[in-house]
């Protein structure tokens, strides 16, 4: 089954990042295929490189990199959410004459076309919310 | 790309947060992209359809005019639920874009049909 | 196919529950689980993801007939509904 | 540093975000400070208290345990909402931490008499 | 000297109103405007906020003896009262 | 009078920092001396230097700046909700080896001390809320 899911909000302040990451994670041990990942909302804070977690709490954003990493699922930020809250990629940083891009690079800034998209390519399509 | 039946679930009252906002932005990408696109407002999400909203007041776009515009991106089912209206005191005349008025039975059938639902 | 409806918070229950078909189920996860401390007048089979009962001490507090999940579980019920339906505030 | 009076006003239920390990990390630093600081449970607030938190299992501190902590910063005045505690079922066995049960007119008392309020 | 509340989401309204003390005074901004649409069961004079009001639509939907305050307004209620209290959700 | 406000909320997600900042702006035009802003929980990401704000929307993080400059009002963000929220200056940049620095100058982090001190320090202490 293709499953693709949406996370509404950002690390710490809510637990919709870490649900989706567990989620996405016994999806693939299921067997299934989890197509894509849309970062939506405060969701995209997710992507952010320059995050310093406390030792004694979970890594949300490590967690989703290093799922990427072993399983080569699709990580998507919405690109005009991303942008407002400071979440750029190299492209941007470029065009926006940042200092720096802020997003890991195994994160990808997408338009809402692959919100839609994950919608009409999936069997299911699971929101976490805020 | 496959045409599937999504529902938009909008909850939440605009302003206090941009949601409101990004979530009609997709709405309209939903419809661009010819997907059989429904939109039900519920809860405080009814809010959205009040007249006479004003965002610039506080710095922000606004949501009613972002809603008067759907038809042009080809979203005509618009649904509100009626016992929300009934419960905030919201009667059709204050409703700023026409949306049909569903109760609580016709709701489910709405959900029932779906593929999808985007929570907003 | 009948809907999974995922509720997140206690507060947004009362808006999903007369949406409830016939063959829908309902999941409590994050703090929706707090739901689970009271009657649910739901005409569907009820779930609660049990890290997140556990992290708020609520292992022992649950009264009704709910199933208590693991991520395993609420995979399998994502497998078994369509659509998938969040509710939250 | 003055000292003044301080009430930290807990409304949230924890786990669900930072916000409640993130506040109770400025009641500590109230208390080191010397000032003269209360906390209030209050509405979803009371659930901070409950008994046999395991934060572990969301990937986050126990907030129960930093509250059973919070006598080693000198925060002594820990109060929590009788109405609260009714409304969500909850019995003085069930807390963490020895809270005094204030009803609404001695809740009035209590805000009556602070400098500010820190809302959690 | 008697406490401003200041009530950001209508659905805080519950837990702020019975702590209102002779003197108080209490004010409704952001999502907490809209609690201006429906009686208020208080013994404080209520204030909303203009811009809040404005952006929503409500500014004619409000019922009750509400003042209508700008920033100028709050700054002046915070002025006069101590300590100022903030109820959310 | 001297006031310090909180602002708990980020911007996009709540209404807290731009409330905050007409309070603000109101306040000193009033005659008031606003001692200290402090940034706390998701409010430190309107801190964040790499944003870009829609053409169509007020840019608060922009505002926040231009009251500092105008005012030299004091704009502090807590360095622990700062930290694990990817809002570095250049002294955690160097300590955390990040590419950049995503705080923009005119906040400087701080302390939860500074919270205190904040309250301990003014005549009135305002939060606004996420």
């Amino acid at each position: 089954m293709v499953i693709s899911i949406a996370v509404h909000g950002a690390p710490y302040a809510s637990q919709a990042s870490r649900s989706a990451l567990r989620f996405a994670e016994c999806a693939l041990a299921r067997g299934h295929a989890v197509h894509r990942i849309f970062f939506y909302h405060e969701g995209v804070l997710a992507a952010g490189s320059h995050g310093v977690a406390p030792q004694d709490e979970e890594d949300v954003h490590a967690g989703w990199v290093s799922l990427q990493e072993s399983h080569g699922v699709e990580l998507a930020a919405c690109i005009a959410n991303s942008l407002k809250r400071g979440m750029l990629d190299a492209g941007e940083r470029d065009r926006y004459e940042k200092p720096s891009a802020t997003v890991h690079p195994r994160f990808t800034l997408v338009g809402l076309g692959q919100l839609v998209d994950a919608i009409a390519t999936s069997d299911r399509f699971v929101t976490f919310a805020a | 790309m496959r045409r599937k039946r999504i529902l938009f679930l909008l909850t939440r009252a605009p302003y206090a947060s941009a949601r409101a906002v990004e979530t009609l932005e997709s709405v309209q990408v939903a419809g661009v992209f010819e997907q059989e696109v429904s939109v039900l407002f519920k809860g405080a999400g009814v809010y959205q359809l009040l007249e006479g909203q004003e965002g610039s007041a506080v710095g922000q776009r606004t949501v009613g005019k972002i809603l008067s515009a759907l038809p042009e991106y080809d979203v005509e089912r618009i649904f509100v639920c009626g016992p929300s209206m009934q419960r905030f005191g919201i009667e059709e005349a204050d409703l700023c874009v026409a949306a049909q008025r569903l109760d609580q039975a016709e709701q489910r059938d709405l959900l029932a049909g779906q593929d999808a639902v985007v929570t907003g | 196919m009948a809907a999974l409806h995922i509720v997140n918070k206690a507060d947004a229950l009362p808006d999903c529950l007369p949406l409830l078909a016939d063959g829908d189920a309902l999941l409590l996860i994050e703090d929706g689980v707090y739901a689970a401390c009271a009657d649910i007048d739901a005409n569907a089979p009820c779930h609660a993801l049990a890290d997140d009962l556990e992290a708020r001490g609520l292992m022992n507090r649950i009264v009704n007939a709910i199933e208590i999940l693991s991520y395993d579980g609420f995979v399998e019920l994502v497998e078994r509904h369509r659509p998938v339906v969040t509710w939250s505030r």
